[in-house]
């Protein structure tokens, strides 16, 4: 295991693609933020688990793949849904539970979908897609092919069975699949510690011989650049690593849960903040002279524009035809 | 008597009975600190302490599992899933372990557990978090099964439920836990087995169970206003076993019957209560029982959609109209 | 037509579809190597290899999730559970995953993928061992559930469920493993959905499935010599979709019906048919739908105690004496 | 992790300990000689798996616990059953089953019970009971006793979620039971090496943090010993410990399993037979004098007449009345 260090040098090309993770992280900042507004409006029903800290985890590591690789995550995945090019227009469409949404409407917040990007969802019971995605990397593996499946989850989901019998399969099939651990410290209300007897999830990769890296989540070039060796690691010989990518939530567990709650304290939110990944990403650019004030705020004004569109575009588009509750159930 | 809502009605079923009883716990995700996740466990981490309330990982099959094997040795565990979709994975320990291990040991080793905690659907939690488990349950010999409609049956039941020596499923339901209701203070028992005539009628049946009570109650206003049909509501309460003499008593008396249930058709509640009506009062029927459920479809997040899946007060009308012979 | 064991009729329908489409491959515990805990899989991975036969550790719930992903790429799993008891721990898998992603995705990810196994009891394997889960699994929307009592059937609808481009749940029986049928060589498919008349009669329909075909047809023979009573014996096949017009047109005909099965009573596959012929064939019934199932206990190890609990033909001579007011 | 020495000396304690476990042993043997030629006879029906070859296992890990502890197994559980001391008149009823079973016959050979003796099964889902062990571990803490809970399973059973779940709880609740993995090599016709990225089981128990010993399962002794160091843990601050014993099993996985099979080779099975624990103790008791042809001859012969008791009571036995069929399946 070692811990990632930023790379020595930049070219040009390198300080697109920061510009690019840069774009990214304020699209899902600012579309978190709609998405809120627009649950508190009554717009977006049901569960709504928003990402707003962990900008830097779906975008860095999603930076790092190509079109063709799969990506699955769990329940909170507006941002990576968004990183991996789902339109915006698609993502908010289904959050308000329109035909026009990624998933037809009938998902929601929960289930993204998005087979042309290969985005398999949005899946609600936590571990459950971790055998999923050892199965989308025995597809790659099957066919012989080089592409990677990278899979989200929550550090509370390492307590499940499912993550121990994933990662033993991966590992004995020899799977190219990259497991993304957010620890973000606390599933709902309960601090990991709490309920787990080792709590750095990186530990577990040994019990399954498998890589692993302990990555900083709140820097988007860490977790790119991570990512990346675990790609070439599964793009080579098919083999798994295990990421611990530690970030933090500054929201609620989800929109029903309050900011902070009883499980951690406001004045520990507010530490966290001052990690927060944008800023990070920000400074850094601006040291470098890279990125002015000026720079920014069009970035910004742009991520505003897209997700006041979308949320335009959801609003304007119409409820599923009352006959597609009885389609998609079987396939012909 | 006091007015409560449903989930102040377990909460204090739970209290009572912990205080009651030292060897009951109450062992789930988020029931402690966070004073369970829809807040049926307030406050009791504070009386109890952590040993008696405690928080788990998510682990669903372990923690069910632990729960068994305390009951073992002979406490009291009441394990809470925070929905019963995700109890899905602990099946095989409520299957295989708690519904059997009495059988197996040749009556050796009881086990007296409670897996409690709120089933079927809520608003637009989309298919995953919307599914109505009773009918697995109710399928299983070495259970018993109950699903309370109002406050005082969710408190009465809770209790025989922690009293009971045998595995009891209490199945709770999400858009209850606000509702309101007289509950009676203390000792307050409902007997596990027992049906409950929630509204008398005579010219037709419905039986019902939890969140599905107000949808009949409904429909009976409906049909009594519209139609000048005079519905009997039965709250079936207990799953399994099945109250058949109520049951069969209301049929016998009304000679019609529509049953609605939250869940899908195919081999659910409603199919058990009709085969029993049909079996045991074949003559008394004028009618074929017809079943109100679930579109049998995984539910979808779109709240039109999510709507007409559901059972409803109208749909309930229209079955009775047809028992009827209205239309 | 060759004469084939049920188990070499699966061995055949897996090898043909295998060499028939790349994409179908088999996985499960001791498949490979050990050439199946059952033998259904022998020879199997001497000719497709060890990326198509695939062993696995024990993990019902993480090779079935692997199976469900990899049917999400387009490919074509066949998931073998040693026995259905054991699939009791991957339900998660395929309610969550297999039944609901298509529908989750607005249609766009179909989950072509098998589950199969035997269910239900064998000889004295005790209560964790005999299981009949057809009830559960014909329960849930998004799946189909076929369960084949000959030979052929086995061939014809195996090869059917790997071809449908949904999750099909095989149940198979390990007391069936061995009996022998006529089964078409090469290409032979039985569609999925259609029940199928094992014995024509006029007197009583006989509804049955799995092992409960002998059962039945034993039965038939039993009723056609004691009492002269011509029983039809439909053979359901298919238990979701069940085959409602085949099963109403011969109670149409007979006015009588006994359901056979396996399982449970408690909102068993027979309180689904029972509710099916009242509801769509009331005026056609002269009697109660009457059902024969396993007692509603855990199966007993000791062997006497054991055959008490199961279907028997008596049982269901009995049965039919009593829809035809014999008694 | 240390592995287990033998003492310096001996007293007569020792020895007398040392001729308990050895007539143990013998008395496995000799019953499931006799349970595999009942099976033969077809007086033993459904699935029936032997224990000879791992007799050390359940005779020198018993000896180091109190009547008062807890014993839950899997499906292969005589050995475990006859070593807590549950007569073996009662355990071959039970596969015989008959009314007089220790389960009265409606359990068998997978579910061999005694509440008195406190062995709570005998259970028949790989990894099933191994919750349950920590349930009745969680009862003894709760409880604030200082009994322990010591539970039996194959290596196979690492595989399944239920084990990780279960160990990480015991260990964040720190509950006082003993994790004792028989590890044979196989699960049914599964070599583990073909199936587990890691195969030495004790590894797991690091992502646990929990305490773990490796032990030479042929050498009753040292599973004495490593499992008294296991109680003591237990006891004094109910730390649970991963014990992985490595054991080999002499027969088929069942009764309907042949000898060696297609998974491994007649050879291996006879390069194994020659470490038959059996044989190991008798060598050491004579080596050091306590033991001669004589002696060792009565104490087979006693094992002998003490099984071939068992099997008539077993036959003599009724079997249970057929309203038992109703009876348990809910307690009053
Ligand atoms: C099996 C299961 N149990 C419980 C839940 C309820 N639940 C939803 S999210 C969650 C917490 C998960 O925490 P973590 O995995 O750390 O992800 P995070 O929410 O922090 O992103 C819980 C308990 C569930 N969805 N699935
Ligand atoms: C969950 C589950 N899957 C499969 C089986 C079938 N099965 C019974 S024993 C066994 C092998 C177990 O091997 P191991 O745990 O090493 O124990 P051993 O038999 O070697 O003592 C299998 C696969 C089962 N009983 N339970
Ligand atoms: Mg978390
Ligand atoms: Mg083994």
């Amino acid at each position: 295991m070692t811990t990632a260090t930023a790379p020595a040098s930049k070219d040009g090309a390198q300080v697109e693609l920061q510009r690019r993770m840069l774009r990214q992280m304020l699209l899902i900042r600012r579309f978190e933020e709609k998405a809120a507004e627009s649950y508190a409006l009554g717009k977006i029903g049901g569960f709504c688990h928003l990402y707003i800290g962990q900008e830097a985890v779906a975008v860095g590591s999603l930076a790092a793949l190509r079109d063709d690789d799969y990506v699955i995550s769990s329940y909170r995945e507006h941002g990576q849904a968004l990183a991996r090019g789902i339109p915006a227009t698609a993502v908010m469409a289904e959050l308000f539970g329109k035909a026009t949404g990624c998933s037809k409407g009938k998902g929601g917040s929960m289930h993204l979908f998005d087979a042309s990007k290969r985005f398999m969802g949005g899946h609600g019971i936590v571990g459950g897609h971790i055998p999923l995605a050892a199965g989308l990397g025995f597809a790659i593996r099957y066919r012989g092919g080089d592409q990677v499946c990278l899979c989200f989850f929550g550090e509370a989901a390492v307590n499940i069975g499912a993550f121990h019998e994933a990662l033993n399969m991966a590992s004995v099939y020899k799977l190219p699949v990259i497991f993304c651990c957010e620890n973000n410290h606390y599933g709902m209300g309960t601090a990991f510690d709490r309920v787990a007897a080792v709590t750095d999830v990186v530990e577990h990769a040994c019990s399954y011989d498998m890589a692993a890296e302990l990555v900083n989540g709140m820097d988007v070039s860490a977790v790119y650049e991570a990512t990346q060796r675990a790609v070439r690691r599964a793009r080579s010989g098919g083999h798994p690593t295990l990421l611990e990518v530690r970030t933090y939530r500054f929201m609620g567990h989800s929109m029903s849960d309050p900011l902070h709650g009883v499980y951690r304290t406001k004045e520990e939110v507010e530490e966290q903040k001052k990690r927060d990944p944008i800023s990070h990403l920000v400074l850094a650019l601006k040291e470098e002279g890279v990125l002015d004030d000026a720079a920014l705020e069009a970035l910004d004004q742009e991520a505003r524009a897209v997700v006041e569109e979308a949320v335009k575009f959801a609003e304007a588009s119409p409820d599923p035809d009352p006959s597609e509750l009885g389609t998609h159930v079987l396939a012909d | 008597m006091p007015t409560l809502t449903y989930r102040d009605a377990l909460n204090q079923a739970l209290r009572e009975e912990m205080q009651r009883d030292t060897n009951v716990f109450l062992m789930g995700e988020e029931v402690g600190l966070y004073q369970g996740a829809y807040k049926v466990s307030r406050g009791l981490l504070e009386e109890f302490g952590p040993m008696r309330v405690v928080d788990t990982p998510i682990a669903e099959l372990g923690f069910a599992g632990l729960g068994v094997g305390a009951a073992m040795a002979g406490l009291r565990p009441v394990i809470e899933f925070m929905t019963w979709n995700f109890a899905v994975l602990a099946l095989d320990q409520i299957v295989n372990s708690a519904a059997k291990i009495l059988y197996e040991s040749g009556g050796q080793i009881p086990i007296p557990i409670v897996f409690r905690g709120p089933n079927g659907a809520a608003l637009q939690l989309a298919a995953q978090h919307s599914q109505a488990w009773e009918a697995w349950l109710a399928h299983i010999p070495g259970l018993k099964v109950v699903a309370p409609a109002t406050p005082a049956d969710a408190k009465g039941l809770l209790k025989s439920a922690i009293r009971d020596n045998n595995p009891v499923i209490v199945l709770e339901g999400e858009m209850l836990y606000n509702t309101m209701g007289e509950v009676p203070d203390g000792e307050y028992l409902v007997p596990i087995g027992k049906a409950d005539v929630k509204r008398d009628g005579r010219d037709v049946t419905l039986l019902c169970h939890s969140k599905t009570v107000t949808t009949a109650l409904k429909a009976a206003e409906l049909l009594a206003g519209q139609e000048g049909v005079s519905a009997e509501v039965l709250d079936l309460r207990s799953l399994r076993p099945l109250d058949e003499a109520a049951i069969l008593a209301s049929l016998r008396k009304t000679n019609r019957a529509v049953v609605v249930e939250e869940g899908w058709p195919h081999c659910g509640i409603g199919a058990q209560v009709v085969d029993l009506i049909q079996r045991d009062a074949f003559d008394h029927l004028d009618a074929p029982v017809l079943r109100v459920t679930q579109a049998d479809v995984p539910l979808p997040y779109n709240k039109q959609l999510e709507r007409l899946a559901k059972p409803s007060p109208d749909k309930v009308v229209a079955a009775v109209r047809r028992v009827l012979y209205l239309d």
